[in-house]
C-alpha cells in the first residue's frame, strides 16, 4: 500500500510544477509573466528587518522551551518568507485564521512575540484580542478553523465589506475533510478568502506525498478556483502572489489557494526528533534556499545594505529577543479559579457552583492569585 | 393567545427573531425553497431573501464551522442540521471551536450561535433519523442544550436561544412537530433555562425534557387513576440544569424518576440521579430510577415504541420506586 | 452569497462537459473515440429485462409506502441504467458499498426487490448479508460509507487479490468532507477502487450548482486520478466506462472517479415534494433522455426486440412485482427482545441485564414475537 | 517478569498481536517511521513493513473510516488517534459506522477494530492535548471501552482487545506512559472487561481507571494515615462497566467515591453513582460522590493539578462522605 505512495516523492517535493519565483537563491531578481513587485528599497530592507527578527525571536523561543519556560515550541525556520510576505499583503481590515505555527504572520498583524509565546506557556490557550489584530487565536485542531474562515469570509461579503480574509493551513492539512469543505463552501458562495498553504515538505514524519501524488496547488483544480504554487522561499514572490489573490478575493471574484512552497528547516516542535525520519541532506539542499540569505544578498547587490545596516538590524533583533526573554520568564498566570471566567458570556449555575467548591477547597486567595 | 403546531410555532418565533435583528441569518440543507424537511423555515426564503436563509452544501461541518466564523464576524447565525443522526460529522465544530472559542479567547469573543437539531425518535422513520445526543453536548463545557416540549417553549425558547450570547444546541422534539398549542405572544413564560413544573403532585416527582415530557404527563394521569399522585418537571435546559427545581420537589416527594429517549447507560438521567442523590440524600425513599433507550443502537422503528419510554415502563418504574 | 452560485446554474446542470456516450436518446449508436461496447442482442436485451424490472418495482414501492406498507422509499427512476451500467459491470468478486437508493446494483448483486425492501419497512436496517452478495449494507449518513469502501479496497490490495471496489455517492454527498478523505486516501495509496457519484442534479431540494461551480467530475483532478463524465441514462456506455474503470483499478492503476451524468425523475423520497423547487419543464426535458425509452428505440431498430418480447418483459415485471408486494405485505419482525442480539459479537451484561428487563416487563412471549 | 513502561509495554502487546496474528494491522500518524509521537509503535514498522504499520495522511475519519472498511475485509486493524483531542474529526464514522455495523448486518459482520487514543492531562501539553472523551464512547452503544492503568495491563488489555470481535477504544493514560511496572508475560490478570480491587479496604470504595487510579491508591495511602481504610477499584473496563465488583465493595463500605478527569457533569461518575444507588441504595450511608474536572474546557496547563482530581481533592471528598 505504501509503496507506490513513495514512489512518487518526487511529484510533489520537487519543483517540477512551475512556481512563482521573482528573486532567484542568488539573490537576483527573475521575472515571471503575470506577478511583478518593484519593492523600494525601504520596502525591501522592512521585509528582511522582518525575517530577521521573527527568526531571531524563534531562537530564542526554542531555547526558552530548552529551559523550561515553555511547554512546547513550534518553530518557523525557514518559513520566514512564506509568512512575512503573505502576512505584509493583509490589509489592516482583513482577517486571518492562523494555525499554530505562524508567529511570523502574527508580527506583521503588530501581536508581539511575548503574546505569541502566551499559549506556549500556557498562561492561556489564545493570546490576543482577535478583533483588535483581525488575527484569530492560535488554532491547533488541523482543519476546522479553515472552515471557520471561510464562514467570516462569508460574513464579509454579507456586509458589503471591502476587505478580504486568510486561512492558514499545511500540507498535512491538505487531507482534513474540512480543508475540503472549506473549499466547496468557498468556492459555492464565491467567498473573499486566500487559502494560505505552507507547504513545508513535512506533516510531523510524514512527507507531504503521503498526502498527495500531485502538487497541493492542484487541489484547488478540483473545486473551481485557482491554485498557485509560489517560491515560499522568496519574499517578493510571496508578497506580489497574496496581494493579487487577495485583490482578487475584495473584487468578488473568489477564493485563492496558495501553495508556498517551503521548508521546515527545524523539527516539527520542540518535542519532536527529526533525525528519526529524515536525512541531512534534504536539509542541507533547502539551506541553499534560505529565505534570509536569499533576501539579504539582494540588498547588498542593490547597494541597500551594507555590513553596517546588517550589523544594526541584527542587534535591534538580538535587542527584541532578550527583551523578550525577559517578558517571557515574567508571564504568570491563569489563576486556578480563572479557569471559569469565560466559559459562557452569560451567568450559568454549575460553573457558579463549582467555582466556589474550588474557592472553598483552596482558598480565596490561592485560588485567585496566578500561577 | 393563538394555536399552533411546535413547527409553526419555532417558524414564527424565527421569523420574529429576523425581523428584531438584522444579524439573525439562518443556514442549512434544504432550508430554503424547500422550508426544511420539516417546513420548520417555510416560507422565510421568500421573505427574507436567499442572504439571509442560505441553503448550504452538504456537509455538517460545514454548516456548523462557517457557522463559528459568521459568529466571529457578528452575526447571529441559527443553523440546521437535518435530523439528529446527522450532527455527528459536526461534532469537532461544536466540541473543538464552538464550545471553545469563548473561553479560548478569554472571553474578547462571544459566540451568539444556535444550532437547530430536529431529534428523538417515534416517528417510524429510517435509521440515523431517530436519535438523541443530547448527553454528549451536555458533557460538553461550553454548550448550552436546551429542548422545547410545547408550541409556546418553541416560540419563545428559540428567540432566547438567539438572543443569548452563548452557543445553544436547540434541540426540536420532532414527533411533537405536529401537536397543538397555545401560544402566548406577550411575554415569555419563563427565562431559557429554567424547567416548569407542568403538573403538581406529592408521591414522586417525574423529570423529563423535549418528546418524553408529554408521555410522562400521560403517565401521570393513569397513575392518578391508581391512586398516585405524580409531579412531572419539564427541565426544558438540559445544560445547564435546574437542579433547584427538581430539588425542591424531590424534598416533597422523596422519589424521583428520570426518563429520557436516550440510552440510559451515559445518559442524562445518570447526571440528574446522581446529582440529586448528592443534593436530596436524606429526602429520597428510594433510589432515582431511569427509564429510557437500552444500550442499544435506535432499533427498527417497528419496534420503536417498546425501545422508548412509554406509559407502562413508566409505570414499572414508579412501581419499583414504591418498592423500596 | 446565493446569487454568484445561482448564476452559474449551466455549468454543472447542461452536459457541456464532454460526456461518454454511445447510445443517443434517439436510439442510435454513436462512436467515442476511447470507449466501446459491441453487445450481442442478449446481452442488450438483458439490460432491458434488468431496467424495466427495477422501474417497475420501483412503482411497486412506491405505492407500498403511500399504502403505509413501508416507512419510506427512496425511488431510482431516471437513474435506471446509471445502476444497471454499473451493476452489470461489477465481477462477481468485486465489493460494492451503496448508499439508499441503489436498488438497481442490488438488484445486479442477485440482492431481491423484497431484500431491497426490508430496511424501508424498518423490519431491520440491514436486509441481506454483505458477504454473500459481496454488497455492503445500505448507508445513509452520506459520506461516511464511501470512506469505509477504501478501507476495504486497501485490503484487496493487501490480500493481493485481484478484484476492485465500487463506492456510491450522489452530487450532494460529494460536498461532504469524508468524500475527500476518501479521495486522498484512495489517491495515495493507489487503492483498486470505482467512485461511482449519480449526479442526479438534486441534493432533495439543492441543484447541483449548490455543491460545485464545476462539473463535479473534475473534483478527482484535484486529487491526481481521473473523472469522467458518462451519460447516465445511457446503459452501454455505463457499461463500458465502469467496466474499463473497474479494469485499471484491478491491474493496479488507481481510483477513478465517473461522475453518472443522469436525472431523479421523482421525488428525492416519498417524504419529498419537489414542486415546491423544481420545474416541471425541467422533468420532461429529460423525460426525452429517458434511459428505458433510448434502450428499447435500440433493440427495435436493431430487430432484437418486437411488440411481442416487450410485452412478455412487461408482464415478467408486472409477476415480480405482485409477487414482491406479497412478499412486502407479509414482511414481520424484527421482535422487542432481538434489539439486543447482536449489538455486540461477544457477551455484554449490560446488554443481558437490559434484555431481561425488556423480557420481564413484556412476557417472553411478546418480547419473542415478530412486529 | 520484567519490568517495562506502559508504553513500552503496549508495544510489547502490539508487537505480540502482530506476531501471532497476521490480520492485525497498524494506521495512524507518524506511527510508522518515527514510532508515534509517545514511540508505543516504536519499531513495528521496521519489523513488520510498511504494509502492516502504515503512516497515514492526516485525517481522523479517514483512518477510523479505512479501518472500518479493513475490518470488513477480515482485517483487525489497530489505529491511533495522535491525542484526544484530534478523535473528534472520526466522531461520526465511530457513532455510525462503527458501533453500529454489527447491528445492522444482524450479526453478519464483526467489526474487530481497535482505536487508540493517548488521552488525559497532567503532562503539561497545549490545548486539545489533554482531553478525557471517555463518556462520549460509553455512552454510544456497539462500542466498548478500556483503559489501562498499570504496565501489564497495557501489556494484556491491548492484545485481548485486538482478540475481541467487537470495536474497542483503548484510552491510554498518556501521563502514566513512562511509569514503570512489572509485566507478566506468562499470563493476562483477568478478562478484558473486569475490574480489579487494587487496594483492600473497610471504609470507603474509590472507583477510578487509567490516569486516576494511581491518584487514588495514594490518597488511600494517606487516608490510611488518618485512619481511614479505603478500597480501591481500578474498572480498567469504562463500558461495559463491571457493577458487580463496585457493588460488592459498596454493600461493604457504604461509601462510594468516583474519580476521573473527566469534566463530572454527564461524566462516567455520573453513571457509576447512579447505577450503584440503585443498587445498593440500603448500604450507602452517604450519596456517591464525584471528583473530576471541572465544566469548563480543558485549562490551559499551567494550572491543570487544580482542575485534576488529587490527593487533596478526594480527601476533601471523603470528608463529606463521612460527614453525612
Ligand atoms: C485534527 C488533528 N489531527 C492531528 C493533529 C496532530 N498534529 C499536529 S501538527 C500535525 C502535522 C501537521 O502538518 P502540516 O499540516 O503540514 O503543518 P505543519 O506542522 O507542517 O506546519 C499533526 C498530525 C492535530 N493537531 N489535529
Ligand atoms: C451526513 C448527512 N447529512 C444529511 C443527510 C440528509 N439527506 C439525505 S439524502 C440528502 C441529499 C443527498 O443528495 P445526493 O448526495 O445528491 O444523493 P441523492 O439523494 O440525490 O441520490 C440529504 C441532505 C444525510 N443522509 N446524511
Ligand atoms: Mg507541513
Ligand atoms: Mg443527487
Amino acid at each position: 500500500m505504501v509503496r507506490s505512495a513513495r514512489a512518487t516523492r518526487g511529484a510533489t517535493a520537487a519543483a517540477d510544477e512551475d512556481m512563482v519565483q521573482l528573486l532567484a537563491p542568488s539573490g537576483e531578481r527573475v521575472t515571471h509573466p503575470e506577478y511583478d513587485l518593484e519593492p523600494s528599497d525601504d520596502e525591501a530592507r522592512g521585509l528582511y528587518r522582518d525575517m530577521v527578527i521573527i527568526r531571531r525571536c524563534d531562537v530564542e523561543m526554542t531555547a526558552l522551551q530548552r529551559q523550561g519556560q515553555l511547554a512546547l515550541w513550534a518553530p518557523l525556520r525557514g518559513q520566514e518568507a512564506a509568512q512575512i510576505g503573505a502576512g505584509r499583503a493583509l490589509a489592516p481590515d482583513d482577517f486571518c485564521f492562523p494555525g499554530y505555527r505562524e508567529h511570523g504572520i502574527a508580527w506583521c498583524r503588530g501581536i508581539t512575540p511575548e503574546q505569541s509565546a502566551r499559549s506556549f506557556r500556557q498562561v492561556t490557550n489564545g493570546g490576543w484580542d482577535p478583533y483588535e489584530h483581525n488575527y484569530a487565536e492560535p488554532s491547533i485542531v488541523i482543519g476546522n478553523n479553515v472552515v471557520n474562515a471561510v464562514g467570516y469570509a462569508m460574513g464579509v461579503q454579507h456586509d458589503g465589506a471591502e476587505s478580504a480574509v486568510m486561512a492558514c493551513t499545511g500540507d498535512g492539512g491538505m487531507s482534513e475533510g474540512d480543508v475540503a469543505e472549506a473549499f466547496v463552501w468557498a468556492a459555492v458562495f464565491q467567498a473573499p478568502i486566500v487559502f494560505l498553504l505552507q507547504n513545508n515538505q513535512w506533516a510531523i514524519s510524514e512527507p507531504t506525498e503521503r498526502q498527495s501524488r500531485i502538487p497541493l496547488c492542484r487541489r484547488a483544480d478540483g473545486f473551481g478556483f485557482p491554485g498557485v504554487r509560489v517560491d515560499g522561499n522568496d519574499v517578493f514572490a510571496m508578497l506580489a502572489v497574496t496581494r493579487a489573490a487577495l485583490a482578487r478575493a475584495r473584487e468578488g471574484s473568489g477564493p485563492t489557494l496558495l501553495e508556498a512552497f517551503t521548508y521546515r528547516m527545524g523539527a516539527h516542535t520542540t518535542s519532536d526528533d527529526p533525525t528519526r525520519y529524515r536525512v541531512d541532506t534534504e536539509v542541507e539542499d533547502w539551506l541553499q534556499r534560505d529565505p534570509v540569505e536569499r533576501l539579504h544578498r539582494y540588498l547588498v547587490a542593490a547597494g541597500a545594505a551594507d555590513e553596517a545596516w546588517t550589523a544594526e538590524i541584527d542587534a535591534e533583533a538580538d535587542g527584541i529577543a532578550s527583551r523578550l526573554r525577559d517578558a517571557v520568564v515574567a508571564l504568570r498566570g491563569p489563576s486556578p479559579a480563572s479557569i471559569f471566567d469565560h466559559v459562557y458570556a452569560e451567568p450559568h449555575p454549575l460553573v457558579d457552583e463549582e467555582r466556589a467548591q474550588m474557592v472553598a477547597l483552596l482558598g480565596a486567595e490561592d485560588a485567585g492569585s496566578l500561577k | 393567545m393563538t394555536e399552533l403546531t411546535l413547527a409553526k410555532a419555532i417558524n414564527e418565533g424565527l421569523r420574529k427573531a429576523m425581523e428584531d435583528n438584522p444579524k439573525v441569518l439562518l443556514m442549512g440543507e434544504d432550508i430554503g425553497r424547500l422550508g426544511g424537511v420539516f417546513r420548520v423555515t417555510d416560507g422565510l426564503q421568500k421573505d427574507f431573501g436567499e442572504q439571509r436563509v442560505i441553503d448550504s452544501p452538504l456537509g455538517e461541518s460545514g454548516i456548523v464551522g462557517t457557522s463559528v466564523g459568521l459568529a466571529i464576524r457578528g452575526y447571529r447565525p441559527v443553523s440546521e442540521i437535518q435530523f439528529d443522526g446527522f450532527v455527528y460529522p459536526a461534532f469537532d465544530q461544536l466540541v473543538s471551536q464552538v464550545a471553545k472559542q469563548h473561553a479560548r479567547s478569554e472571553g474578547a469573543i462571544t459566540l451568539s450561535l444556535v444550532v437547530r437539531i430536529p431529534y428523538g425518535g417515534g416517528i417510524g422513520a429510517v435509521e440515523h433519523h431517530s436519535e438523541s445526543p443530547e448527553a454528549y453536548f451536555a458533557h460538553t463545557a461550553g454548550l448550552r442544550v436546551v429542548s422545547p416540549s410545547t408550541p409556546n417553549d418553541g416560540f419563545w425558547m428559540v428567540r432566547q436561544a438567539i438572543e443569548c450570547d452563548d452557543p445553544v444546541l436547540f434541540l426540536e422534539p420532532k414527533c411533537r412537530y405536529w401537536e397543538k398549542g397555545e401560544v402566548d405572544e406577550a411575554a415569555p413564560p419563563s427565562g431559557l433555562f429554567e424547567a416548569a413544573v407542568r403538573r403538581v403532585g406529592t408521591d414522586a416527582t417525574l423529570v423529563a425534557y423535549g418528546p418524553s415530557v408529554k408521555t410522562c404527563l400521560k403517565a401521570a394521569e393513569v397513575a392518578q387513576g391508581e391512586g398516585r399522585s405524580l409531579e412531572v418537571i419539564d427541565l426544558r435546559s438540559i445544560s445547564p440544569l435546574d437542579a433547584d427545581t427538581v430539588a425542591r420537589s424531590v424534598e416533597k416527594t422523596g422519589r424521583l424518576l428520570i426518563a429520557h429517549e436516550a440510552p440510559v447507560f451515559g445518559g442524562m438521567g445518570a447526571e440528574i440521579a446522581a446529582r440529586l442523590t448528592e443534593r436530596c440524600f436524606y429526602s429520597l425513599s428510594a433510589p432515582p430510577l431511569r427509564v429510557g433507550g437500552y444500550h442499544t443502537p435506535y432499533p427498527p422503528s417497528r419496534v420503536e415504541e417498546d425501545y422508548l419510554p412509554n406509559i407502562d415502563r413508566l409505570l414499572d418504574a414508579l412501581d419499583r420506586a414504591f418498592e423500596f
